[in-house]
Formats: structure tokens, sequence, C-alpha cells
């Protein structure tokens, strides 16, 4: 049995699983781990209402929130969340990096967007352009992925559970995929492999079945990410700054860096 | 059309236990039910959108992301459709390997729905894992059934959230014959778990208070096989529309109430002078229109527990679900069968020139029903126009007034106190299995 | 033969007490659990212990008792990260994992005999306290001793009460105690950087040991103060602080580069003299 | 040393004869372009043509994830979790890995021995076979194109058969046990070995002495080629995790649900990463790219001293695997002036 929780010290630490505007996988997959009745037994849920109708509002120790903010009904319920909640851990790309509805920020803005999808329809919810979570509110804890990999899960709830927290990833997906002993699809097939820049923690997936990876557990920290040489070897191999930008952008738009970095790499000989 | 409020509403905030957020707010004045929504709160993520002038490799690698359970269908569908806009013709082998794919993606959809978001329901529990205490056996057999729906979609797709693995043309790798094996042994020991949800539901009758006749829309099975895909699809009325048609008889409408859009079917031809009508479409749907095709041991079932298939309840969905878990099962099987002995692990995906441009619409069966996806492609390979229509978006209108029949006959029943009607209107809700990131994400307008 | 032990093992230690030394730092007392590791373990004053916490991690910690005391050791410890916030919540009688002790240490045979100048700023107040508690426990083998603590503000001066209170036996015992404070308005005692009070040293530089510990930025201007003033350069010995996560030369966090010898900072160190300093590209 | 000649056509029937001692690893394609090294089941599919595997052999020897303790919170035990692997074969490695090894050697086992890497180097049976050179190798300036040790048996191509160097007592035990396969030594199949030695030695693309490379690199440290190479630098790490003699690493808890059990695992980590040089409180040694550029140049030009030659063996790994084309020879020789 547990006995103490970084969070909560004493007692079984009480957990909040909340989506905002999201496909819901981050909750599919926390609600899928293998070791889900073992969770269920470790932590109470206080509110997941994915996955039970015993979900409530109030005070967590806890709270995994999935989904960028989108709508203004996310960001009163965002910020509830943040105020009922010790310890705050945004989990997946949506909430961290704003997620592939962000692949557009900077380029269209919410309104032609809407007009795009919805015409003149008039709807009732006032909707925001898609956010990560911690432009609105601090956020403590960054769990990555789309979706996070059942491991990593686990073990941001078993550091809780041993009373400390969880090391932030900060090693790039070429790392892991090295150490997979996959051979490197950028050098070999001169593929637009964005691991280079990329957190790992999937163990490199994609890479192992041949396939690039598109960066969906957002860049590495900490300003990191090298997207200027990286654009500039892509350059190389004759892609084009429309490319790059995109397959950067699917999961990179909010990065203060990276667009400036593209350009830099392809500047003056457009 | 605001409405005048004379009582206060029946409001379910948040309906747990489904995909996505969304509410339901009833208002009954004069004992009659006035007006019924389903609140579809579920922020807008703009897919068309922004898929807009990408290419189309990055635009079908976003599409599964428009929701985490039908995520296979998703990609399947939006993937197919650029084959088909490309004129794209990919392998046998492929195409067995996507249906195998799929069905992961129904027995891990279907499993979940039944095993953890509709049955605690029925037996009196808040949630599954409250559940697994006293039915342990049956929560193990739930978990059991969606692991090995996973693991098909692991496989094959690499994951079975967000399935990278599979693309234009082909895959990136394709499995060992070791581990269809593997699939094919697990499967095979799964059979009898496959029959355990209908089972459980033998025990519950549908509200007699929901029937109502109502049009059924679903892929007519070219070949006799009943799965998800079909190049027509036909309606319970007798009409029937080749599926790349589906715009001319699919139609969308924004409404105030929800981020989702509206759907209604318009059979054109002779009846045109009819007035386009709100449709379901789902495993009711399927098995309704297509039961002949079923497997014999999916069959039998269905044939023993007829009552429980009355495609005038919506309630009725949850079985035709359980029906397709053994069905599925079974053709699964089938195919790791076949292809643990006939895989070919160096067949490459067949290339293709993205320049080539053109449209290609596809409408496949994913687990909640009817899923078209229509893409344009320019002449530099990037996306000119988007189309998505998903099955909740279609079958919201029918669930509204389900749920709005439901409300009426317990308000006549004297019934008014909201706690006790909010939970039966969230089990109306749960049986249709709406998935409503999916209904919200990605619906357009022309 | 018998198989010999992992390097990586740990033995168990006791946490016996817990003095809070300022808002940062805490002050812990341990002893080993196995009584016949702790009759046998010795260490000398600038090594180090990795700490480990199961399910936490490790972290190098040096030593700040005097090697004197057998079977029970004192580590200084700074809340700076996720190891080192789990071992702030311990209480007396938890228990913790222990390896080492580690690193060369300070040369105390050389110092024999000598004049002692041992300079701290901020946290490198804890492995010198080791030095000079060693210095005390052995006083007949030293001459005279001064010792300077400095640190931003009073409250962060560490081990500032235990130096105050030793001020009686100080004179008797020709010991000068020097604490400073850099931007501490309130501060009632000396006030700027450590080598601003060279001047107010009892030692004689043509025959003084020098240690010094504190932050990298501190030791050019340091060294170039003790030069003016005629200290030995040879004399002059320091200790650096690395990523030790082994603390034995091999996960590489600690490597140091140089021509002439490739070292490891937890093997080869951390104490190293004013020639390796000053020799040793990215030392400083 | 003892001398035989495995002809040709015995070649299958010795592989299969080394399968016998335990796992046999080999080098195989893994792709169109790139070897590694793998389980071997089918003899037929060992490259003997293989020009670099992507890792070097060290992964089994210094697995790149390892647990080195089951752990118990509750006593503050580590339980010792090494995982024998039982006797094994690397079949095929050239004398820059076999010296690669011994570098690593020099670190692991001669001063306090890490205990897993040694008990796994115990466990390995190593046979070597020599190679030529491609464009990237320059394990010549390396001195580390001959292997004269580290080996249980060499292998060097003859025009019909291989001459097979015998390494230690293991490698005796091997050719004793199969002796029927092997042939005594000619004088032409001398003649044959002296002969391609001397075609390998001609195919190197440079031959220089770089004693004094190591102290040039100090000298030029403000050299404007660290700054146009780093900024290439996409901080992958590839150059450093395909290295034969790299052999950083961290270390990491994993916790288990209980709250009380759980494993400390350790991996291969990469001076190329910020978290390399950091220390508590936020401090970087190496905060910069260019500082981590220059490290690993500086690292690998450092004396091993217990191996009289650098920590750099010229196996060429880092310059083929660098996905923006870094040259690391033509920048040493560019420090070095030559170019």
């Amino acid at each position: 049995m547990v006995e103490t929780c970084s969070v909560c010290e004493t007692r079984k630490p009480v957990v909040g699983v909340y989506a905002l505007t999201s496909c819901y996988g981050c909750q599919l997959m926390i609600a899928t781990v293998e070791k889900i009745l073992q969770i269920s037994e470790a932590v109470t849920f206080k509110s997941f209402h994915m996955l039970t109708s015993a979900s409530s509002h109030g005070k967590v120790d806890i709270a995994f929130v999935e989904g960028s903010v989108s709508t203004e009904k996310d960001l009163i319920e965002l910020k509830q969340i943040r105020e009922d909640a010790t310890v705050l851990v945004a989990i997946g790309a949506c909430s961290i990096h704003g997620g592939v509805q962000s692949w557009d920020q900077g380029l269209r803005d919410y309104p032609e967007m809407y007009e795009k999808v919805y015409g003149n329809g008039e709807i009732a919810y006032e909707g925001l352009a898609a956010k990560p979570i911690d432009h609105y509110v601090k956020v403590d804890h960054y769990l990555p992925g789309c979706p996070p990999d059942e491991r990593e899960i686990v073990y941001f709830l078993s550091t809780f559970l041993f009373g400390t927290y969880p090391e932030r990833k900060e090693r790039p997906v070429c790392h892991e995929c090295r150490l997979a002993g996959n051979p490197c699809i950028l050098i070999e097939k001169g593929e637009m492999c964005l691991g280079s820049v990329t957190t790992s923690g999937c163990n490199a997936l994609c890479i192992g079945f041949g396939i690039p990876c598109i960066g969906c557990r957002g860049p590495t920290p900490y300003d990191t990410a090298s997207f200027d040489a990286l654009a500039k070897e892509f350059k190389r191999l004759g892609k084009t700054r429309e490319e790059v930008l995109d397959r950067l952008s699917i999961f990179g738009s909010h990065d203060r860096r990276m667009r400036q970095m593209v350009e830099k790499a392809y500047g003056g000989e457009k | 059309m605001k409405q005048v409020k004379i009582s206060r509403p029946i409001l379910v905030d948040h309906v747990a236990r489904i995909e996505g957020k969304a509410g339901i707010e009833v208002m009954v004045s004069n004992k009659q039910v006035s007006s019924v929504q389903m609140n579809i709160f579920e922020g807008p993520r703009f897919f068309e959108a922004i898929t807009v002038g990408k290419k189309v490799e990055d635009a079908v690698a976003v599409f599964p992301r428009i929701c985490s359970f039908c995520a296979a269908a998703h990609k399947i569908t939006a993937v197919e459709a650029a084959e088909a806009a490309l004129g794209v013709e990919p392998s046998d082998q492929t195409k067995r390997l996507r249906e195998l794919l799929y069905i992961g993606d129904y027995i891990e959809s279907h499993a979940l729905h039944l095993f953890f978001l509709a049955f605690p329901d029925l037996l009196g529990y808040h949630d599954a894992l409250s559940m697994a205490g006293d039915y342990s056996d049956t929560v193990k057999a739930g978990i059991a059934l969606k692991d090995v729906g996973a693991r098909i979609q692991s496989v094959i797709g690499a994951r079975y959230i967000h399935q990278e693995n599979l693309l234009i043309g082909g895959f990136g790798k394709i499995p060992g014959k070791a581990q269809m094996g593997a699939l094919k042994d697990e499967l095979a020991s799964l059979k009898s778990a496959s029959e355990l949800a209908s089972d459980i539901l033998i025990n519950f009758s549908n509200w007699k208070e929901l029937d109502s006749p109502r049009l059924h829309l679903a892929i007519a099975p070219d070949d006799g096989r009943y799965t998800m895909y079909g190049s027509h699809i036909h309606a319970s009325s007798d009409t029937s529309f080749p599926m790349k048609d589906y715009r001319k008889h699919i139609l969308e409408h924004v409404v105030e109430h929800s981020f989702a859009k509206h759907c209604r079917y318009d059979p054109g031809g002779s009846k045109k002078k009819n007035e386009p009508s709100i449709f379901t479409t789902g495993a009711l749907s399927r098995y309704t229109l297509n039961k002949r095709s079923l497997t014999n041991r999916a069959k039998e079932r269905s044939i023993m527990n007829k009552d429980h298939l009355d495609p005038s309840n919506p309630l009725s969905n949850n079985f035709a679900q359980a029906v397709e878990l053994i069905h599925y099962i079974d053709l699964a099987h089938n195919l790791a069968s076949e292809l643990a002995e006939t895989i070919d692990e160096n067949e490459r995906p067949v290339k293709y020139d993205p320049q080539k441009g053109g449209i290609g619409a596809v409408a496949t069966e994913a687990p909640r029903g009817l899923l078209t996806y229509l893409l344009d492609i320019d002449g530099t390979g990037r996306i000119k126009n988007a189309d998505v229509i998903t099955p909740t978006a279609m079958f919201l209108p029918m669930m509204e007034k389900d749920v709005g029949r439901m409300a009426q006959s317990l308000v006549d029943g004297g019934i008014s106190d909201p706690s006790i009607i909010a939970p039966k209107l969230e089990t109306v809700v749960r049986s249709y299995d709406p998935c409503v990131s999916c209904s919200v994400h990605v619906t357009t307008v022309k | 033969m018998m198989q010999s032990r992992n390097i990586y093992d740990t033995h168990v230690c006791r946490v016996l007490r817990v003095y809070p030394l300022t808002d940062t730092e805490k002050l812990f007392l341990f002893r080993f659990e196995d009584p016949s590791i702790g009759m046998n373990w010795r260490f000398k004053p600038g090594t180090f212990v990795e700490l480990s916490q199961p399910g936490v991690g490790e972290v190098p910690i040096s030593i700040c008792s005097s090697s004197m005391r057998i079977g029970f050791f004192e580590l200084c410890i700074r809340n700076a990260g996720r190891v080192t916030q789990k071992i702030h919540s311990l209480k007396p009688g938890d228990t913790v994992g222990i390896r080492g002790p580690y690193g060369n240490g300070f040369p105390m045979e050389k110092f024999e005999g000598r004049d002692l100048l041992l300079v701290a700023a901020g946290l490198g107040m804890a492995p010198l306290r080791s030095v000079f508690l060693y210095a005390l426990d052995n006083r007949w083998q030293f001459g005279n001793i001064t010792i300077i603590n400095a640190a931003k503000t009073g409250p962060e001066l560490l081990f500032m009460h235990e130096l105050d209170a030793m001020r009686d036996i100080a004179e008797a015992e020709n010991i000068t105690i020097l604490q400073t404070t850099t931007r501490d308005e309130r501060w009632g005692g000396l006030k700027g950087r450590a080598a601003t009070h060279l001047d107010k040293v009892n030692v004689d530089p043509n025959n003084t040991a020098v240690a010094l510990c504190g932050p990298p930025h501190m030791y050019k201007s340091m060294f170039e103060e003790l030069m003016r003033r005629g200290f030995d350069p040879r004399r002059i010995f320091v200790t650096v602080e690395r990523r030790m996560k082994c603390g034995v030369g091999k996960c590489g966090h600690c490597n140091i580069g140089t021509a002439a010898n490739w070292m490891y900072v937890c093997k080869d160190g951390p104490v190293f003299d004013y020639y390796d300093m000053i020799s040793t590209p990215g030392l400083i | 040393m003892r001398y035989l000649k495995l002809p040709h056509e015995k070649r299958r029937e010795f592989l299969i004869e080394l399968k016998g001692y335990g796992i046999l690893y080999a080098p195989v394609s893994i792709s169109e372009k790139n070897f590694d090294y793998k389980k071997v089941d089918d003899v037929d599919t060992i490259r003997f043509d293989y020009n670099r595997t992507v890792l070097p052999p060290r992964k089994y020897f210094f697995p790149p994830n390892e647990t080195l303790f089951k752990f118990d919170k509750k006593d503050c035990r580590l339980i010792d979790a090494y995982e024998d692997p039982g006797t094994f074969v690397i079949f095929g490695m050239h004398p820059c890995d076999i010296i690669g090894l011994r570098v690593l050697d020099s670190r692991f086992i001669d001063d306090q021995p890490d205990t897993y890497y040694k008990r796994r180097r115990e466990k390995g049976i190593i046979i070597g076979i020599d190679c030529l050179p491609d464009e990237y190798c320059f394990c010549n300036i390396r001195d580390a194109d001959f292997a004269d040790r580290g080996f249980d048996l060499f292998l060097h191509e003859l025009d019909d058969g291989y001459l097979i160097r015998v390494g230690s007592v293991m490698g005796h035990k091997i050719v004793d046990a199969c002796d029927h396969l092997f042939e005594a030594i000619k004088a032409e199949d001398i003649s044959v070995m002296t002969r391609k030695e001397r075609e390998k030695q001609a195919m190197f693309q440079h031959y220089e002495n770089w004693d004094n490379l190591r102290y040039l690199l100090e000298l030029q440290d403000s050299h404007p080629l660290w700054e146009r190479e780093s900024e290439k630098c996409i901080s992958c790490g590839n150059c450093t995790l395909t290295c034969p003699t790299c052999r950083c690493y961290d270390v990491q808890d994993v916790p288990e649900l209980d709250g009380n059990g759980g494993k400390r695992i350790r991996f291969w980590d990469s001076c190329q990463y910020r978290e390399h040089g950091l220390v508590a409180g936020g401090h970087n040694f190496r905060d910069t790219k260019l500082d981590r550029f220059k490290n690993r140049y500086q690292c690998k030009n450092a004396y091993c001293e217990t191996m009289t030659i650098s920590y750099c063996v010229g196996c060429g790994r880092c310059t083929q695997f660098c996905p923006t084309g870094i040259n690391y020879r033509k920048n040493l020789m560019e420090i070095r002036g030559d170019e």
C-alpha cells in the first residue's frame, strides 16, 4: 500500500483527469494502460469524465490536463482546475504544444478558420485560437506525446507515489532511435525526419517502422532544438521552406524560436 | 430560437463515459418536452481548414488526430480518399492488413464502449473500475478484448492511437509472420470472451419508451462480407447511392448549440420532393441492413436474441455492437490466420506521384457508423479542399429526438426529479456511443 | 575467490539528526546500519559520497564532518533538485543509501606543519568544514589557522553559529574566524567578498596551505590576491563541483579535457591544485 | 602466436560451429545501406563485406539500456539486477572496434571495475575479421588498423580462405574443437596475406602523425572552425552514440506503482545534450552547443594512458552517421593546418 505521495504526504492521492479541446487520446491512454486497475487502487479518481460518472469538481492533489484551450469555456475550466489542483500536469501534444489544431498558428486567424468550417452559421459558445495551457496557467510538469507513452504515464504516477516528481525528458528522439538500433532515415532516405528536434520518450517508435518523425512529442525543451541546422539540411535535400515549416508546425507551431530559425536557414536565397 | 424558460431545464452538464464533451439540455413546459439540445461544447479544431494548403502526406498524418477512439478509421479513410484522388491502387496485402487494422479498431472501440462505458450503467456502477470488484471476470474479459484490438492496431499500425505506420500506398513496415501468428492465437483464445458482452446484455431489455421506427444508413457489402467497406451506401428506405456521391445525399447544417453540425439524408432521384430526413448510423444500422452476412457464430447469437436487436430502438445498438464483437473476432482470426501464412514482409508501398492531383471521396463504416472523407488535391500535392463527415454528426439529430422521447415518457409517468431523469437520458446518449471530438472537429459547409 | 562488491551498490545509513542551517540547507547526521561497515569506513576531508534514495535517484554530496569520527558522518545538503528535495523531507530514523567515499580529498599530509588558510563561499563551507574539523582534531600538526566564510547574506552563511560559538577557543588556539557577507545591509559583521579580507588573516604566506571552495567565478580573483601576497601556488588547493553520476570515473559527466591528461573530477578530483586549475581547459 | 588456415568452403561449417558456444552476433544488413550487429540464426545472412555497423559492438558489453538494480524503498536496499547473457560470440569485429573495446576496458575494468561491464566482458568471445578502408576510415592514423590483441580469433582473408590468428586460450580451444576444418599455413598464404596488408595500407586516404593533435586542439580553441561547424550540428548525438569508445551514461530510477519497488537503470548518454554538463542549481559547464561540440573533439583526442593511443580509433562512424555531414577527420586536419 502506498504510504506517501509527494503531493499529499499521507493518504491516497486524489487525481483528476480533465480534457480541454483534444482527441481524448491522452485520457484513452490513461484509461487503457495495462495497470489501470492497479492505478485505480493506488489513487482516487475524483474526476475522470471519460471513465466514470462519479466525477465531480473540487480539490485534487494531481490534475492531468489534456487538450488545448480552444474555447472560453475551456479557459474558465482550466483556471478552475489550476485553482483546485496542488500539482498540474499538462499531458499530451495539445496541452503542452497546442496540438495539431495549432498547425496554422500565425498563418490564419480564428475568424478565418471559423468561416471556413462553419460559414456564417452562429454557435452559442465562444471559440478561441488553440493555445497550450501554459499560456494561461502555471504548469508543474509536462508529459508529452500524441498520445503519451504508456510507460511514461505509469512513471509519472509512480514518482508522485514515491514522494518525488518526474524528471523531464529533454533528449531528442535520435537518442532513443540509436539506442533502439535503427539506422537514421534522414541520412539514408533523405526524409524530413524531425527526430533531432523532438523530445524523446517514444523509443523512436515511428522510425522503427521506417516512418520519419513528425514531431508529435513537441520540440525539445530548454531551447535546445536546432531548427536552423536541421532546416539547412532539409534545404540541402531540396525541401522548400513551406514544406519544412508545414512539417515543423504540425506540433511545433507555438515554439517561439522555430519559425525564425527556419527563416534564418532559408534566409536570403528564396 | 431561444426558449422561454417556464420551468427549470433538465441539465446534464457533462455526460460522463463518452468520448468528448457534451451536455444535455431538455426544456419542459406544461409537462411537454419543448426542446432537446445536445450541447456540444467541445472546442472546434478546424481540421478541414488547417489541412488546406498542406501536403497530403502531412494531412493524412494529422486526420487521425480528430479522434483517438476511431483514429484508425480516420486514418484509413483519409488515406483511401487520398489514394482515390491520386489514382493509387494499393496491393491486396495492404488492403487485407488495413481491414485487419480496422477490425482491431472495432474490437477495441466496441469492447471499451460496452465494458467500460455502457455496462456500469446497466449493472449499477459509476465506472468499470468499481465494477471490477464484483464483476472481475467481466471486466477482465473486456480488458482482454480491448487489448487484442489494441494489439492488432499496434502490430499493424505501430500503435493503437494515431497509427503512424499506415501510409498512402502501403505501410512503413510490414509485420512479420510470427507477429501475425501470435495475434491469431490470441484471437482464437478470445472467442468465448467475445460472447460475454451479449450474455450480459440479454438480461436487460430495451426501454419501450424509445421505440420508434427510424431510417438506417449503412454501407452495403460488395462481396457479401460484413465489413467496413463497400462501394454503395444503402438505406432502410430501400434507397441507395454510390459512396463517392455522399456529398449529394448527406447534407450538413450548423446549429446554434453545438460545435458539431447536424446531418440529413436526401435520397435524391424520384423521391426528391421529400424533405431530407434525419437518420441513424452505427452498429444497429449495419446489423439491420447487412445481418445476413454475419459469421455463423454471430448470426446464431443474433437470431437467438432478436428482441434485443429491434431496429426501432436505439438501445439495441449496444446489442448490435456485442454481435459485431463476436463477428469481428471471428473475422480477425480468419484474416490473421491467412496473413500468418502468406504475409510478405518485404513488400514496399506503391509508388505514387502526389503532384498528379485529383479528387477522392470515400466512405467507410467506422465503429460508430458512416465516416466520409473527400480530399481534393492540387497539382503540387497539397490539399485544396477537405471534407469530413463523422457518424456522430450524422446521428446527432436522431439522438436528440430519442432523448426527447425518453424525457417525455418519464414526465408523462409523473417523474419530475431531474436527478432521476438525467441518468436515464445519459444512458440513451451513451447507447449511441457518440464520439464528440469527431463530430466537432470535422464538419464543414460548402 | 569471492565476487568483488558491485561498485554501485550502497550501504544503508540511518538519519540520526537533522539540523536546519539556512532556508535551503540542512545538516544531516548519519550512522551506518551495519556496524562492521561503519567501523571500517574512512574518508579524507574533501571527499564525497553518492547519496541514494531508491526511487528518486543519487546525488554526490561532499562530507562535512570530521574524518576522525568513526561510524558517523555529516552531510550538508542544499535543497536544489529532485533528490535533495526528497532528502530534505527525511526525518531521524529514515534511511538512505550511501556509497563512497569518492575523490582524492585534500592532501592533509602535505598540510602538516604549516599554517592553514581556508576560504569558503556559499556551499563551499561544507567540504572545508571537514578540513577545519580535521585540523582541530589534530591541532598540534598545524600552525595558525584562518578560516574565511563568505555568503551573500547572514542567514545564508553556512555553519555561522557553529563558527561563532568557537570564538572563545579560537583565540587560545591561534585560530582566526572571519565571516563576511556581500549583500546584506543588516549584517553587523564583516562585509565584502572573501578576497577583500585577506589582509586580516593570521597566517604566514611563506608557509601556508590554502584550501578554497566556492563558486567558479571566485577562483580567479582569489588566485590573483593570493599570489600578490606571496602564497606559494603549489600549496593552493581547490575543490570543484560537477554532475558526478557514478563517482568512480565511468559515467563521463565530470570529465575535463587536457592535452596531457584526461581527467575525471570525481576520481582525479574534486580537489585540484593551482597548476591543475589554470592549465586544465573547462575546469574553472 | 598460432596461425591456421580456414579454406573458404569450410567457412559455413566454422560459423555453425561457433553457434555452439552461445548466441552468435554478427553484422547483417538492416536497411538498404546500413549494417548492424544482430543475433544471427541463419549464418548465410552474415555480411562479410560490411563497411561499418551503425552501433559499435560495445552494445553487447555495455547495453544501451540496462537495469543495474531493483530496489526496495522500505529497506533502502539495492538488489543487483545483472542478467547473465550466457556465453556469446561476436563474429566479424574490425580491428578498430576491437581496439575500441580495449579503450572501454581501460575505463570500465582497469580501475574499480564496473561490475556489469566486466561480467559481460568475461562472457563474450570475439572473432575479428580484417577489412578494407573506405572514404571515412582513418584507423591507420589512430594506430587502430591492426589488432594485435583483444580477440580470441582473427581472420585475414586470403584468395581461397582465411588466415587465422589465435589470440587467446579460448581461441585455442575453439580451433582445437574443430581442427578438421583447418589447414596448416603455407608460404604462399603468408605472401598473399602480406600482399593484402600492403594493398590495404595503400587504400587509406591519409598518412599522418597526429601525436601533437591534442595540444593543437587546445591551442586552436578560438579557431573559426568551431563556430562554423557547430552551427551545422543538430544535437542529435549520433556521433557519440555510434562511437565505439564513447561510454558516458546516465542513471535514472524508475519507481513502480506500489510506492515501494522499482529499478535503477542506466542508459547511454551523450555530451552533445544540454543536460550532460548540468549541475544541481542550474549551472551548466557546457551551456552552449559550441561548448558541447568542442568537448567531443577534446575528449576523443585525449590520451588513453593504458592504451597509449587516443580515445578515437578512426572508425569513421561519427562522420558517416552525422545527418548534416560534419566531417570529423577533415575538421581535425583543418585544426592541424593540413588543409
